[in-house]
Parts: structure tokens; C-alpha cells; sequence
């Protein structure tokens, strides 16, 4: 299995000399993935909590976010991309990047600056997760499932990805993580809510969908650094993924409100806003390899198979994800990446092989990615379950209790 | 004196006021609330999944009046936030035994 | 005429070779052009609205892109860039973007950047138009409309233009769209308003200038890639565009300051918001074509002449011109069309030409646009009109009835 | 002294190519750093004001911006850049752009663009001042204070350091302007809220920390335009230098949570997010300098000062600095410049010299920095209180008495 | 005629107005308000300072009744809305003199 | 026993509140609300359009006092609410016939 092997085999192996209009790129990408949890990701879930936890859910998206960002540095980047241990895991040689200069180079790009973005993206994959476990998590087990799940889930995975690891030789597909990223992440946070067991209120009534809107904005945005970024060059490759991108979203804003307003008889605001972010999560794998007019097939199919499962199937799982990071980023994830063996095509990009097999082979990888992330996830909750405990006490004053603070105080003491 | 407190329906707001003004009212206190009645509650959709709101934004308008203007003040009141479809709203008339204005501490119905 | 034509003058006939510095600045712009709808302008007029109608105006700007983006993959895109038919329309020849390859160049970059880059513009435009028409609208009847403005309004207006049709000829300048993009929407809105009919209570007191001020910012800086990304290219064209742009946005905002302080006696929030966007508006046809200096005339001429229509001209239309779409895009596109025939200097862009009777030629385009726009709109939503009518019933309670949700649920259930 | 001498000292002092690619970064660099100010922290202040003072505080950002934009390209830019007078102050060579043309570079970039980045740092610098001075500052006042704090103090120091004025020769090192923009935005402040003289009600019960999470997350990705950016070029230091902006920011939030948690019991949102400003304002003149590790100590150390200056000490100055622009920006641009001075090598940046006793050269440039920002700011604050006043009369209904506004319509008047 | 104000933890709402609705009630109005009393208040942290909040958040539940339901009603929300813990709020009934069904111009009882 | 009921502008929340706990007062209930009166409502602007807010922030504080303890209570917020200016606001004083504390079910004036 190979998963996102073109996030290097786009670069030619001999590539060794800087090219600054592909720095330039990444720089933007980079800062673009940060755009999407930073402020995007916290402001989409923070919309659709309660507004007595908005303040729990805003921080830990944030908090998230910097942890990865220095866990990264520390170790994770070594685990990932360090010499390679029987395909499994990275060493420790770039620990603290001791082994990286400021002339080093990742292809075309400098490697600090590849450091960084993949720092970004791990941050990204755990952000995600926090949605699924909003209204009732201690903050202090979210601070240590933090560091835990990038060192211990994400930083493996994408080792056999993208780091040279054992599924990096298979031929898998997967231009800029939807196994990796989503379907992990989507799956983590299934268990996670799995253990952590349901509110006692379990409901999503969005308190304030305008401050949504402005997550999803910036999601949107920011997925183009995502998803184009994930050539790391600048060039025709980045530029159909950026065009394949905006069409995956799109049409899976359509493939949500369709058969919502049809089944359901209204087309809701979250239920476009929903399938935008499914439709980029169905394309993510896919962006960089198939026809636009391929893409706004999988940004459509994608996003209808989620508003499915989160409408009708979610409740048969009995597990309060909370804001549906399974229903959304897990499903649509795994139906992008084998959406993505039927439609990559050598005419969009030519450093990728389709194999006769490629369907099994997306499947076998998403079954690997999510095997591994379901049970070291668990794991992980069930140790701190064990030694802290997970659950907050007061979920009345969630806010109030464990940060001491509440989102609004319009017209309170003048 | 009396309190004259109704609930009615928010858009009529504008219309109840201009009509208390022209009647020679001269204040009012006014407070948003939610109303439970046999008017029907509507239905809000989150991701497929059904929400019941069974209250009903309302306006509560209280008015503070001298005996002799408490039939005037309903009628007016009356006339004023009728739509003649359920949930229209009530009028409440509470005793009141004492006013004060706050400025200058006048008792009474000078005070209203 | 030529609007435009610097979009692809700018670039040498015989440019064929991809330039990666180039196409990273355009996919900059991409993403930045996206960034002022989504989430921008959907912000920016969410705010102006009434808190029970702020789901369906957030509706309305992000569906549009949406459907924007979709019907210039199928259709529009070819309609605008197609081979010439009678310079009318383009051919059916790019239907699918079927004869555009991963190879394909727009000048230095990939075709399939261009493509878009030119949907966002056209989504940006058809996102502009909700704003007359919000507290009202049935949401199919704008469905119905997005698409077929895309494509039998818009399309057609942009290959006159860009796509090499009747009046790429005539020698008009427009850098960015003041009169494609601005001047198109603002007539259409007008037209659209006074189909569509006033709403019962007409009245704008916004809900959130905050929200409003969220918009404002991302357009703002949205419309860097907006105008320096219409250079198509990266370097000094493209950098005295975005000091212009700038700049045009900070007269603008004094210009409707200064008189409102004068005359009205407050400088408010929302003046000073309004004058940016009409400064930035203004701008458009000129940023790349002006000196700096001139930069500030052009936007802060624009926007007074916005502020005193908007506060003393408009109410003489009997138009509920709800968000004043025509008022500042209208308005502010033509005056800024119009001046930029009197600043375009050959010393700023040596690719164009200032004819003796540019002025003249400047009129003349945008009449033509105008009437165009006012017609074809017209048809089109007389056409909704007839077969499924346009307005809805429940004004009081819009979101609920039409999307069944409301913008905040503060202090609601728990 | 020589402050931020890499600005141009990265650039060969030969160069003078146009790099299209580090004109695309430096685009984009432009539109990021306006994103800080437009709108981020307008919504970040904004979301810690009351709600009857938001629309004043979002002005006061918005309308700071763009007349520092103007006043910058008519003068300011001048007495930044132009020729040097006697080591203190530019020339009048450059006002209103006279002797730039479409062709001059600076360094690798056309200097329209520099006039644009170094417009938009003047903008920064002087919002940020406006935090200390909120719900009491007459509207008049502060648009005077722009105009003239924009001139005659940020342009000098601009001069000082960046334009080959006194402090150029000095040695001393910071990257994206620790002193010039955040050192000296704090002195400014914290004089300025000593002269307007305390709210009659002082407190930060925010009024809403969405608002202000917008804010943070547009701020923090912004910064990287604002860090990076000063490379003023794509490559290997503008890429640490984006690495370390994230290190900063992240660091820093730890570096307030952990104290705040420990001593105060529970780590809020509005902790964490000033501490990742505190971070980000201190790595701020270190980026490009120092190892990434060493950058996760200085973005924890500067916010742990900031912390505990903001907890502890604040409250002895007497001084209501409404939203800790002194405790945030001045103290961590004081510790960022000195941190520098320790951590700066070589091996990062083979263009700068770490001399022997570089310490003793930041604190040195940090005072002339300080004093030279407090003397005339006071002198600026003591001349409109003069001639016009300062304060507003009415505190309790500041938006509507200065405005005829009001930020929330919610529930109003339908 | 009595006007029942009741004032409860905000969370017992929707048990309160259930137990209410099957005791035959069908009309309520419902109102945010902020309660203070011997329940403490809580304290909010911004930067270091720590800000008191002392009145907390509370429902004011208001229904009128005729004179003969007034008990079962007190006891339906004595039930409905006890927790035992302080701070569980407090049952007012006030006289009422006349009420006014908008809609039907009705008065009296039935017009409740 | 009585209900008092004051509106007063909103700034002053604090002081009458601390005013009344000293006065010996243990708990009372607050609500924001809108006042219409003498006082004149201001004009807000929006793209040169002027609208009259004729509907002005105000705080209503319900306190349920003993009989006895009515003067005292009237006096205190007279004396911490007064500013001498239009819109200082008013106090309603109305019976009340019984008072429940739903924690204990305890009745009459102990409940209070
Ligand atoms: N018994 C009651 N006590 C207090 N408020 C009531 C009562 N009955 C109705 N209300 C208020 O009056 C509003 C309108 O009552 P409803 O029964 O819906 O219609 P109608 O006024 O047409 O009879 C309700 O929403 C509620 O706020
Ligand atoms: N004298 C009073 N007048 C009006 N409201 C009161 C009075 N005393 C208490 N309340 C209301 O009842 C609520 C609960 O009272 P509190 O003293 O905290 O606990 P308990 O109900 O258990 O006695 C208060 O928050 C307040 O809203
Ligand atoms: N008749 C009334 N009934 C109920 N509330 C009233 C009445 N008159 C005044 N108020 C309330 O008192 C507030 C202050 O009244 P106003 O006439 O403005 O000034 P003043 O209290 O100085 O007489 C009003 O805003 C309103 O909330």
C-alpha cells in the first residue's frame, strides 16, 4: 500500500535544488491549513455547541492545535519521517530536528518548511476529532490525548504513507490524506465517543450558525492549501487539485441539500454547510489524480452517502458523536478514497500508476488506517479513563467549570 | 391602580404602542418572553434530526394605570393586537397599592 | 470596446511556457477571490439582516457560488471562453472542459487555473445580486435564478470581454471587472428588486455589525487576488494593483465618512464599511492602470457618490434595493469604469493603450453592459416569476419556513 | 544599532533582478498582514469590549488602517525611506511616491509592492494602540492621533532601523519589527491611556470570546505574512521563519495556560489566547534568527511574562490599559528583543552577526526605541487633549453617542 | 383569579411545564431572568482578575389559574421543580382581577 | 406580604442591589427590560437612514417582602436608584397572597 505516495512522487528523486515559486506556494498552503482550525475548525464546531460550552469547545480546537504544533517539532516529524524501522514507525535521528540544517531540502522546498506543514496537518487531524467528544470532556484528558494520539496514532500512519513505510510500496492512492487524515481522524473519534459514553443531554442545536458559517468559510479556503498544497510544487498538478477541490465542495454542498430537501422537505443551512465539508473531505483523496467533472461526482456522492449515515444510520450506532466527525469526516473519507481507485486517471497525472486492482488496494489501505487508529485510540482513552478519568463533572456549567469563563456576556453587569 | 399586563405578539409591538400613546398612556415597560398556549409550536431541523420548540417568542407589555383607565386601556389594547388567529395573547389586570417615581419620589397616582 | 482586455494582455501572444511563480500568485487569488464570498460577502450581508432572516441571506451567497461554480464547469466556462460565435457567446467547445488537458496554458498558466479563477469571478458577481433581494426571495426561485444568470447573463458579458468577443475590439480598459462584474450585478440587482417587489417592512437595521465587520475584513483582503490576481501574473503589474486596491479601499472608506460627519453629523460603523467596499469597487477597472495617487481620487470619488445615491437618490427609485447592491456596486463600478478612463497612464502598464476618446469608449461599454444585464435579468426572473413564482409567503418567520432553523439559539433549549 | 537589518540584508546588496517568486510571497505577505488588522484584531478587541462600546472599538482598527494606508503613501513612506536626514528621519524625496516608477525594485521585489508591506506594518503598529484606549476615546481624537502618531513617530523609528537611519549601523537584531511595531505600539499605549485617564468603569468582561477567537485565528495566521514575509523573499529563512511563527504562537499559549492553571486554578480561553499572541509578538523578532526549539522557549517565556506582568503587576501602574497592549505587546516585544540577542546564530542566518555583546545592543535599542516612543506619543496625546479634548462625554452609550449606532439589532424593532 | 409566578432552576423547564401540561394547564409565559438569592454565585476569570457573578441565571415561570387549581398547581410545581439543593427558587401567587383573551375579546375564567 | 417591583436604569443595578442586601434584603430576581416614558429614546443611523429607538434598556427587580418591611425596601431604592434625571424610573407595589419555597415547601413568610 502506498497511500499518498505523490506528496513525494510528484517530485522527481533527483530534485535538489530550491525552487522558489514552489516555496512560495507551500508558505501559502501552509498558512492556509492553519487557517482551517485556526480560527475555522474551532469557529465551525464552537457554532454548533451550546453556547454554555462554546467557550470548551473554541479551546479545544486552539489548544489542540499548539500541541501538535510543538509535539510535532519534539518528536512526532522524527516518528514520522525519521530512518525507517521495519516500515512501521520512524526513528528518533530527526528528534528536535537535529538533523536538519536550514540548507536542507524536502524536493524542491526547504525541509524546515516541509516540517512545518506537515506539523499543520497533524494538527488538523486532531482538531477534528474534538467534535466528537464536545459538552462532557475534561480538558485536562483532551491536553493528554492530545499528545498521545499525534505521537502514537497520526505520526505512525503517516510514517507508512508518506514516510516510506510498509503501505507506502503497495500502490495505494491518496493524494492529501483522506485515509490518513479523515478517516482516521473520523475513526479515533467514534471510539472516542464510544468510551467517553453519551451526554446526558445528547442534542445539536446550533447556537449561532452565522459563527459557523464563518468556520466553514474558512474551512473551504483553507482546504485549497490542503488539498493544492499537497503537490508541493506550484504548477498544473496544485492547479487541478485546486480546481477539483472548490467542485468537490460544491457538489457536496448539492448532494446534501438535495435529498434533504426532498426526503426532508427543507434545505437547512448546516445541512449545506455539512456537505461542503464532506464533499472536500470525498475529494482530499482524490484532488491531484481524476477530471473535475469526476470530482463533482465524488464531492456529490460523497456528501449524499454522509447526510444518509448522519440521518438514519447515526442513531443506530448509539454513540453521541457529538458533532458527526464519523458520520462526516470518516465516511466521507473512505467513500473519497475508493471513489478515488475507480477515478484516478495517468491523463491527470502521470506519476501515478492505477493498478488493476486499485479498488481492493484503496480498500485494504482504509481497512489498515482504520484498524490501527481504532485501537490505539482506545487504548489511549482508556489509559487516561483509567488514570484521570475522562469525564467532566459539571455538565450543566461545562464553561463556567472548567475554564471559568462564558462566551457571551452581552448585557450582563452593564 | 392597576397593572395591565399582556402578552402579545411581537410584530404587534409597534401597533399596541401607538395605540397606548394616542390613548393618552404616557409609559410602558415592556419585556420579551416565551408564551405556551394552544397556539402550535413549530419544528427546527439539525442535520436530519427534529426539534420541537414549544415556545413561542411573545411580548409581555405592562402598563400601570389609574382605576378609571382600565377598561379604555384593554379595549385599546384589545383592538390594537388582534389578528383574530390563536395566539393573540391574554390581558392580565393585577391590584397595585402603591406607585413611586423614583426621580422625585412622588407617591401615588401622580406617580404614574 | 475591450474591457478587459489587460487579462490577457498583459501576457505576451506567444507566452507559452508555464511560469511557476505565476501560477502560484494565481492560485493565491484563487483562494483569496473564494474568500470574499465564503465566507465575505455572505457575512457582510448577513449581518445587515434581520436575526430571523440571517440563515436564508447566509443561504443565498454560499449556494450561489456553489451553483456558480458547477454550471461554469458544464456550461459556462465554455459559453464565456469557447470559440467565437459571431462575438456574441463562445461555442460548446469547452462544455466539460472536454478539449482542456492537465497541459493546457492560459498565457503562463494552466488552463485549468484559469478556469478557476474565472468561476470564482463569476460566483463573486451572481453572490452580489442576493443582496436586493434577501427577506423575501423563495429559495428554489433563487436556484433557478443562479444558474441561469451564470449562464445566459454573465457568461455571454464575460466573453464580450475576456473571451474575445464583440467588444474585446473596441479599445475599452477594465482591470478587474467594474463593469463585468460590479456594474452587471448592481443592474441586475436593481432589476431583480423591482420584480421581486418591497418587502413588508423594509428597513435596514442590522442584526451584527460585527458580523458585518467580519465580512468586510475578508472581503477586504479578498480583493487583493480580486485585482492583483487579474494580472494574471506575478510581478510589478500585480503589485501596483494591490497598492491601489488598498488604497482605493481607504479613500473609500474616508470618502464616505468625511460628507456622512459633515452632513449627518455621525461618522457610523457601518458608512465607514460601506465606503470600503465602494472604494474597493471603484478601484476594480483602474488598479492596474493608475498611479497610487490617483488610486485614492478614483476610490474616494467612487464611494461619495455612493453615499450621497445611497442616502438621498435611492429612495426616489422606489426600489427595495435591500443592502443597496446597485447603490454601491452599481454606482461605484460605473464611476470607477468611467474614471478610469480619465487615469489610465501607459507609464503604470505599458500593454494598453489610452485612446483620445477613451472616456467616450468607457460610456459606451458600460452601457452596454448595463442594458444587456437589465434585460436578460429582467426575462429571467419574469420567467421564475410566471412558472413558479418569487416570492414567499412568510416574511415574519423566513428562516424557519424556509429552512426550518434559526440563526441563534442563545439560552434556547438549556 | 541596527534593528531589522535582515529586511534588506537577506537581499545581496547587487540584487536587482525581479523575482517574480518573492514578489508572489510578498503579495501575499501584503494580504495576510492586512488580515491582521483587517479584520482581526478590529474582532479580537471588538469580542473583549462591551457590547455597547463595539462598534467604537471595531472603528477605531478599521479606520486607524486605512488612514495610516493613505498618510503612508503620501508621506510617511518618505520620511521612512526617503534619503536619509542626519541618521533621524527620511527626506521628502518620496512623498507621494514622486521618485518611484513601475520599474524600481527594491531588492528583488518592485517597490510599489515594498511601499505596500511597509504601509501595511505602519497600519498594524497603530491599531494596536487603540486597545488601551477604548469606551472612552472621542472618535476626533483618535483619527488626529493616527495621522499624526503615523508620522511622526512610527515613520522615524521605521527610518531608524529599517531606512538606514542612526540605529541601522548598530547591529542590533529584530527580525519583523519586536521593537519598531510591537515595543513601541505598547509605550505608546500604555502613555496614551495614562493621559486619556481611566474608565469610570473598568473591567474586561468580554462580551463575546467568539469574536475574539475569530480574531486570534485571523492574527495568527496573518502573522505569518507579518514573519515571514519580512524575509522579504521565498526561501529557506522565510520558511524557518513560518516554522518558528507557529513554534511562537503555540508555545506561547502554553506559556500562559500553565501558570494560569496552576496558580489560578483553571486555564481559560481568553489565557490561551493572549498567550498565543504574547508568543507570537515575541518570536516576532527572532523569527528568522534562531533555532526552531530555541523558538518554542522564547514564544513560552515571553508569554509566562507577559502572564504574569498582566496578573500581578499591571494593576500597580494604575493605568487602565484597557486590553493589556502594554502587558502583551510592549512586554513581549521587550522580551522577544532581548531573548534575541541570546538565541540569534549564524547557522540559521549566515547574513547577520551575533556580536559579543549583543545583548547590551537589543536592551540599548530598545530603550532609544521606548523613550522615543513615549516622549512623543505623550507630547501627540497632551496636544489633541489641548486643542481638542480627549475624552468622549458619554461612557454608557459610547457607540450610539459617537456613532448613532448600535453593534446587536437582535430582538429590536422586530 | 390568581397569577402563579414561580422561579426555577433553568434546566427543570421542560420537566415543569410537562408536569404542568398534564395537570390540565394550558397556557404559560416564560421568562429569562437572573435570580439572587442565598445560592452563591460563581466567579469568572478574564487575564487574572475574577469577577463575581452573582446573580444567576433563573426561569420565571408565570401562569394564571383559577382560584380553585391554584394548589394543585403550587404542588405540581413544588414537585416538578425540587431538587433539594439551595437555590431552587420560589412559588408567588398574586390576585388577579380580570383577564382578557385578545383574540375573543372573552373575559373572566374563560378567557384563561 | 407584597412584591415590589422596580424599573430602574440598568447602571444602577449594582449599587441598589448592594443597597438592598444591606438593608437586610436575602434575595430578589432581575430581568432586562424595555422602558417606554417620558424619557426620550435616541436615533441610530445606518446608511443614512435614521431610526428612533423609542424603546430604551431598562432592569425590573421583583423583591417579595414582608408587610412590615415595604416602606423600608420603597426608600432603599428610591435613595440607590435616584439620579435626579428623566427615566430614573418607578416602583409598583403589589399584594401577594402566598409565597412557596419549592427546596423546602415551606409556606408564608418563612418561605421568603
Ligand atoms: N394561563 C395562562 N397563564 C399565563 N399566560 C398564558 C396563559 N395562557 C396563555 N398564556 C399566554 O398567552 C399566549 C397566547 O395563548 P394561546 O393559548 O396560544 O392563544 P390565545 O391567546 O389565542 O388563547 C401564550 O403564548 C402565553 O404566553
Ligand atoms: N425575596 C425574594 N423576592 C424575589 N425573588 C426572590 C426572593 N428570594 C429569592 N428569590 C428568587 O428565588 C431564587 C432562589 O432563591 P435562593 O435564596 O437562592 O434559594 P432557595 O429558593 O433555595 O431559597 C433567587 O435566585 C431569586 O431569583
Ligand atoms: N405607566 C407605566 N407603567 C409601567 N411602566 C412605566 C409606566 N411609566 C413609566 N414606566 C417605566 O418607567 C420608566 C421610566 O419612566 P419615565 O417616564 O421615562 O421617567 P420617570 O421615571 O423619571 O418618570 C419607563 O422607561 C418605563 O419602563
Amino acid at each position: 500500500m502506498r497511500l499518498v505516495i505523490i506528496l513525494s512522487g510528484f517530485l522527481p528523486a533527483f530534485a535538489s535544488e530550491l525552487d522558489k515559486a514552489d516555496t512560495a506556494w507551500i508558505l501559502v498552503s501552509n498558512a492556509l491549513v492553519t487557517l482551517m482550525v485556526i480560527p475555522g475548525l474551532a469557529l465551525f464546531y464552537a457554532g454548533l455547541s451550546r453556547s454554555k460550552s462554546a467557550v470548551n469547545t473554541l479551546s479545544m480546537s486552539i489548544v489542540g492545535f499548539a500541541i501538535a504544533s510543538v509535539a510535532w517539532l519534539i518528536l512526532g516529524h522524527s516518528l514520522a519521517f525519521g530512518k525507517d524501522f521495519l516500515g512501521f514507525v520512524g526513528g528518533l535521528d530527526k528528534a528536535l530536528l537535529s538533523s536538519v540544517s536550514i540548507n536542507s531540502l524536502q524536493g524542491t522546498i526547504p525541509e524546515y518548511l516541509f516540517v512545518s506543514f506537515q506539523a499543520a496537518f497533524a494538527g488538523v487531524s486532531l482538531a477534528l476529532i474534538s467534535g466528537a467528544l464536545i459538552e462532557r470532556l475534561k480538558f485536562s484528558a483532551w491536553l493528554v490525548f492530545s499528545l498521545l494520539w499525534v505521537l502514537l496514532v497520526y505520526a505512525p500512519i503517516a510514517h507508512w504513507v508518506w514516510g516510506g513505510g510498509f503501505l507506502a510500496k503497495d500502490g495505494a492512492l491518496d493524494f492529501a490524506g483522506g485515509a490518513v487524515v479523515h478517516l482516521n481522524a473520523g475513526v479515533s473519534a467514534l471510539v472516542g465517543a464510544l468510551i467517553l459514553g453519551a451526554r446526558k443531554e445528547s442534542s445539536i442545536l446550533p447556537h449561532s450558525l452565522p459563527l459557523t458559517a464563518v468556520g466553514t468559510g474558512l474551512l473551504w479556503v483553507g482546504w485549497f492549501g490542503f488539498n493544492a498544497g499537497s503537490a508541493l510544487s506550484s504548477g498544473a498538478i496544485a492547479s487541478i487539485a485546486l480546481l477539483n477541490t472548490n467542485l468537490g465542495a460544491s457538489a457536496g454542498l448539492l448532494g446534501w441539500m438535495l435529498p434533504e430537501w426532498v426526503i426532508r422537505k427543507k434545505p437547512t443551512l448546516l445541512g449545506m454547510m455539512s456537505g461542503a465539508v464532506a464533499g472536500l473531505v470525498g475529494i482530499t483523496p482524490a484532488a491531484g489524480f481524476v477530471m473535475p467533472a469526476d470530482a463533482i461526482i465524488i464531492g456529490f456522492i460523497s456528501s449524499a452517502i454522509s447526510f444518509f449515515f448522519v440521518t438514519y444510520l447515526k442513531h443506530r450506532l448509539y454513540v453521541d458523536d457529538a458533532l458527526d466527525v464519523f458520520g462526516i469526516h470518516g465516511i466521507s473519507g473512505l467513500i473519497g478514497a475508493i471513489l478515488t481507485g475507480i477515478f484516478a486517471t495517468k491523463s491527470v497525472n502521470d506519476s501515478i500508476n492505477v493498478l488493476p486492482n486499485q479498488l481492493f488496494i484503496q480498500i485494504k489501505s482504509c481497512i489498515a488506517v482504520a484498524i490501527y487508529s481504532a485501537i490505539m485510540s482506545a487504548l489511549i482513552f482508556l489509559l487516561i479513563k483509567a488514570i484521570f478519568g475522562l469525564r467532566s463533572k459539571e455538565e450543566q456549567a461545562l464553561d463556567i467549570s472548567l475554564h471559568g469563563e462564558s462566551a457571551y456576556n452581552i448585557g450582563g453587569k452593564t | 391602580m392597576k397593572k395591565i399586563e399582556a402578552i402579545i405578539k411581537p410584530f404587534k409591538l409597534d401597533e399596541v404602542k401607538d395605540a397606548l400613546v394616542e390613548a393618552g398612556i404616557g409609559g410602558m415597560t415592556v419585556t420579551e418572553v416565551k408564551g405556551f398556549g394552544q397556539q402550535k409550536g413549530h419544528t427546527e431541523i439539525y442535520r436530519g434530526t427534529e426539534y420541537v420548540i414549544d415556545f413561542l417568542p411573545k411580548i409581555k407589555i405592562e402598563v400601570v394605570v389609574r382605576d378609571e383607565d382600565v377598561q379604555k386601556v384593554i379595549d385599546t389594547i384589545v383592538k390594537s393586537a388582534q389578528t383574530g388567529r390563536v395566539g393573540d395573547g391574554k390581558i392580565f389586570v393585577i391590584p397595585v397599592e402603591e406607585v413611586v417615581r423614583i426621580r422625585t419620589n412622588e407617591r401615588g397616582e401622580a406617580a404614574i
